[in-house]
């Protein structure tokens, strides 16, 4: 039980970066208003970059940013690399969501899913 | 020129991605000029795909490094039997797609995005293109964005509420299919240090012993991710909806190219990445198994009670992307063999399925499947067209779906399940409860106001649908065609 | 009913996920799998294959340039059909 | 002596991180959960920083924290304010 | 209704904002950042212009057409960028192999290929975001 928690306080960012992840899928399958929904799913990406940037760390290591001539650790440069691809997918997603979300405002007057699917069922 | 076929792994891809970069300026400036550049870059990406199928065929599978940086370095493509098999069919369907697509386009959206379309449309083709043919797992990550984006785009660009709906559920679920990718990525970066996928192969068994909750973790966020952009059964909620109310071109390319694309996703990753001894240990596969038979049955079933004919296609593609995993599940060479030709033989069925309904909606406006009757005197073209692809959906002999189902079967009794051959047995029943009536009462039924045809459709739109129809027949007869291909492509994927 | 069901099944994977957290290799250490001959030779040579100090930018734009011009793509999709719904009504 | 205070900050960010989560997930006023969700995004950056990965956190003060929130913020002006 | 203290402050801070944009974009090599902040702080900053003062004259600064030409052009002129390595008989968007010249380590021009996709995907990044904020802002809000 201790050598558990003890492994868990260690890898406190992981730790942190499951807990953040599962917030942001909550809001994303609980919350009904779309705009929230996206929140959500930014904060679901987020954490998925946090965990995948600290799996790049290491102890005492420097950014990658070379000093010519000087033998330094540096840490892992690849996860920070692919995480700015991530970033910018992220918002674009949201980006596109948004446009979708302010034109379904427009054609339906809200944007929360449940009144959608009220004035859905009322149609049919 | 020699010098020049080395670069057509590259090539294949980026000729699609540049013609769509430059789009948005013909659109603007040089209107006339959309559809031929279109419709030139994906036929020229469908005339590498064949040089690249014969140089596959002479010299065996080879590789291709991006920037010149060797496999754990850079990223490589790889070219193999399986990537060319999805390369032909994707560049081929897609290219009969875009033919038709310029006719219809023009009926079903407004003038000023339709240059818009043919932007996406490129842009789907790519990403599609650069996923069959990718050997790195976070570039497989950025194909699979630009296709997700680019196959909700070309629902939403209609201008009617339902598809801007149908759109944003497609949009929100898949961006939680690609987070659980992405986590599943991390997670096998994690315990491997790779992300090629000969490497991280290479380093998996080691791992493995090490680590196995990570890569079950990884293994179910990847099940997971892909189920929801593919469909598998419990995770299609938003299918019908998407394919249903999108333009007929898209409906055709989203249920014909885009769920294959991630089965094929799925294929790579777990019969290629993860060794096979791995499923002796982990339960996956009986699970992909009952989800993708539980799919097979209850996708039929909702089919039969749709009133809407596309709403029916699009239900029925529920049912039938459950067979490619179906065959990805048996674990058994005959079973992949039925699982691969099936996503060529469903690519060709349900695209022309969704053309010929829409060149049915074009012409008549008719949607519901009980105001089909009589319509076969009056389209006789398009109904028969449509006919030969609900016999293939069936299973009929002498069209290529019986050729796919018959494999699926055979591989089934290989590894002693025949549990499995009752539910495509089943499943056959169903599709011919829900495709036959609407055959039937197309040329026998007497409607009772008959329906009338408004438009004449153009050859554009016809052309596509006779070739297809002739495929479906031709590799029914002549199975040998693909079934060499594929069969190497089996071949190469057990190794 | 339906919140609840939603709980019972985050709480699932929150589960799996912690308990894979206790087995995960050792936050910044260096013996860690990912830090492998891929990454000590972008340190390494990264400089003098690539003429850029910053290791980061010769592995976004010179190693993994595809990825970039994978993301520039996503950028030009997100634009496009951004656009191409707000302009359709 | 400051390493173990580095560890703390680096806890406390981390922990902060989760209460702005949740404020995100609770706040019954949109505006108010995007400056929440801006202010994530920025001790995002910061964790970042600390984990020796500047690029990502330029990126994203600029882009997460920034471009991010306006587009949420005029999105929220042409709808409805309150959830 | 401008209000004359923030058009001001915006008229003093903007040359800095848009410096730092530049800084962040062409030192992508030497220091952290590179096209995608650089870009996203400049069009930051073109929106921040476009909300102090009124909507239309900073849309008018950007028109449709050369925004239009400025996404396509970037991310056109980055995928062609990588056709040199075809041509010099190395890989598609190969860097030394295909004769860029990479300079001294720690030079601004150096790096060859890299400064340059810099410069591409930061006009790229900058246009986008302009693009999708004032389109976003200028759709109708009711029917």
């Amino acid at each position: 039980m201790i050598e558990i928690l003890s492994n868990l306080l260690h890898n406190f960012y992981y730790l942190i970066a499951i807990i953040l992840f599962v917030i942001g899928f909550h809001t994303m399958l609980s919350h009904s208003n779309l705009i929230k929904k996206i929140m959500g799913m930014n904060i679901m990406d987020t954490a998925i970059f946090l965990f995948f940037v600290s799996i790049g760390y290491v102890e005492g290591g420097r950014a990658p940013i070379i000093e010519l001539g000087q033998d330094h650790v540096y840490v892992n440069p690849i996860p920070s690399a692919l995480i700015l691809t991530g970033i910018v997918v992220a918002v674009s997603v949201t980006a596109f969501a948004l446009s979708l979300i302010v034109k379904i405002y427009q054609h339906y007057g809200t944007v929360d899913a449940e009144e959608i699917m009220r004035i859905r069922s009322r149609e049919v | 020129m020699t010098a020049l076929a080395a670069h057509v792994p590259a090539l294949v891809v980026v000729n699609l991605l540049m013609c769509s970069y430059i789009m948005p300026v013909l659109a603007r400036w040089k209107k006339h000029l959309c559809i031929p550049v279109a419709l030139g870059s994906v036929s020229f990406s469908f005339i590498l795909s064949i040089f690249l199928t014969f140089q596959v065929s002479r010299q065996g599978a080879f590789s291709y490094a991006l920037g010149g940086w060797a496999a754990p370095w850079g990223i490589e493509f790889v070219v193999d039997h399986f990537s060319v098999f999805m390369l032909l069919t994707l560049t081929g369907v897609g290219l009969l797609i875009l033919v038709y697509a310029t006719e219809d386009l023009i009926h079903e959206l407004k003038q000023d995005v339709v240059g818009w379309y043919y932007t996406l449309y490129l842009l789907l083709m790519g990403s599609m293109v650069g996923l069959a043919l990718t050997n790195d797992l976070f570039n497989l990550f950025v194909f699979v964005e630009i296709c997700a984006i680019a196959s909700c785009a070309i629902i939403s660009i209609k201008e009617n509420r339902e598809c801007i709906e149908a759109s944003l559920k497609y949009l929100i679920l898949s961006a939680v299919g690609s987070g659980g990718m992405l986590l599943g990525i991390a997670m096998i970066y994690m315990v491997t240090g790779n992300l090629n996928f000969t490497y991280v192969t290479e380093a998996l068994p080691q791992a493995f012993e090490l680590y196995p909750r990570n890569i079950m973790v990884a293994m179910s966020m990847f099940t997971a991710g892909i189920g929801v952009k593919a469909a598998l059964f419990p995770l299609h909620v938003w299918l019908p909806d998407a394919h249903s109310s999108a333009p007929s071109p898209s409906s055709a390319i989203l249920s014909g190219l885009v769920i294959k694309i991630y089965a094929a996703v799925f294929i790579k990753i777990f019969l290629r990445m993860f060794p096979w001894d791995v499923y002796e240990t982990v339960p996956l596969m009986t699970i992909v198994l009952i989800m993708s038979s539980v799919g097979i049955v209850v996708g039929s079933m909702f089919a039969i009670v749709q009133e809407d004919i596309k709403k029916m296609l699009a239900y029925s593609s529920v049912a039938q992307i459950g067979y490619v995993f179906l065959g990805i599940g048996l674990l058994s060479q005959n079973g992949t063999l039925g699982g691969i030709l099936h996503i060529f033989n469903h690519a060709l069925m349900k695209s022309m399925l969704f053309m010929s309904a829409g060149a049915i909606i074009y012409s008549t406006g008719v949607r519901r499947i009980s105001d089909l009757k009589g319509i076969g005197t009056k389209m006789p073209l398009v109904m028969s067209v449509f006919s030969i692809g609900a016999f293939s959906m069936v299973g009929i002999p002498m069209t290529n779906g019986f050729i796919s189902k018959w494999y699926l079967a055979i591989g089934a009794l290989d590894v002693d399940k025949p549990l499995y051959v009752a539910v495509i047995l089943l499943s056959s029943l169903l599709n011919g409860v829900y495709y036959l009536p609407i055959v039937v009462n197309a040329f026998f039924g007497e409607g009772k106001e008959s329906v009338t045809v408004h438009h004449k459709l153009p050859w554009k739109m016809t052309l596509p649908l006779i070739i297809l129809a002739s495929a479906i027949i031709i590799t029914g007869i002549f199975p040998k065609l693909m079934l060499g291909l594929a069969d190497k492509a089996v071949m190469f994927l057990l190794n | 009913m339906r919140q609840l069901l939603v709980v019972i099944f985050l709480a699932l994977i929150a589960n799996a996920l912690i308990f894979t957290v206790v087995e995960m290799p050792p936050f910044g250490s260096p013996d860690n799998p990912s830090n492998n001959q891929v990454n000590q030779r972008y340190v390494e040579k990264g400089v003098e294959e690539t003429g850029s100090i910053n290791v980061v930018a010769s592995v976004i734009m010179d190693y993994r340039a595809f990825d970039t011009l994978g993301e520039a793509t996503v950028l030009f999709v997100a634009i496009a059909a951004a656009l191409s719904n707000l302009k359709a009504h | 002596m400051t390493a173990v205070l580095t560890m703390i900050f680096q806890y406390l960010l981390l922990i902060f991180l989760v209460v702005c989560a949740l404020a995100v997930a609770r706040t019954r006023d949109l505006l108010g959960a995007v400056i929440i969700f801006a202010s994530y995004s920025l001790v995002m950056a910061i964790l970042w920083q600390q984990l020796e990965a500047p690029d990502v956190a330029v990126t994203e003060a600029a882009i997460g924290a920034g471009v991010t929130s306006l587009l949420f913020i005029v999105v929220i002006s042409k709808t409805r304010r309150m959830e | 209704m401008e209000d004359l203290i923030l058009t001001m402050i915006v008229r003093l801070i903007l040359p800095f904002i848009q410096i730092y944009g530049y800084y962040i974009i062409i030192h992508g090599h030497l220091s952290p950042g590179g096209g995608f902040p650089g870009g996203a702080i400049i069009g930051a900053s073109m929106i921040l212009f476009a909300l102090a003062f009124n909507l239309k004259e900073g849309s008018n600064k950007i028109s449709h057409d050369t925004s239009t030409l400025l996404e396509s052009g970037g991310a056109f002129g980055f995928a062609a960028l990588g056709f040199l390595g075809v041509f010099m008989g190395s890989n598609y968007l190969s860097n030394r192999a295909a004769g860029f010249p990479l300079g001294i380590p720690g030079n601004l021009i150096s790096s060859g290929m890299i400064f340059l996709i810099s410069i591409f995907i930061g006009v790229k990044v900058a246009s986008t975001f302009i693009t999708l904020f004032f389109n976003l802002v200028e759709g109708k809000t009711h029917d």
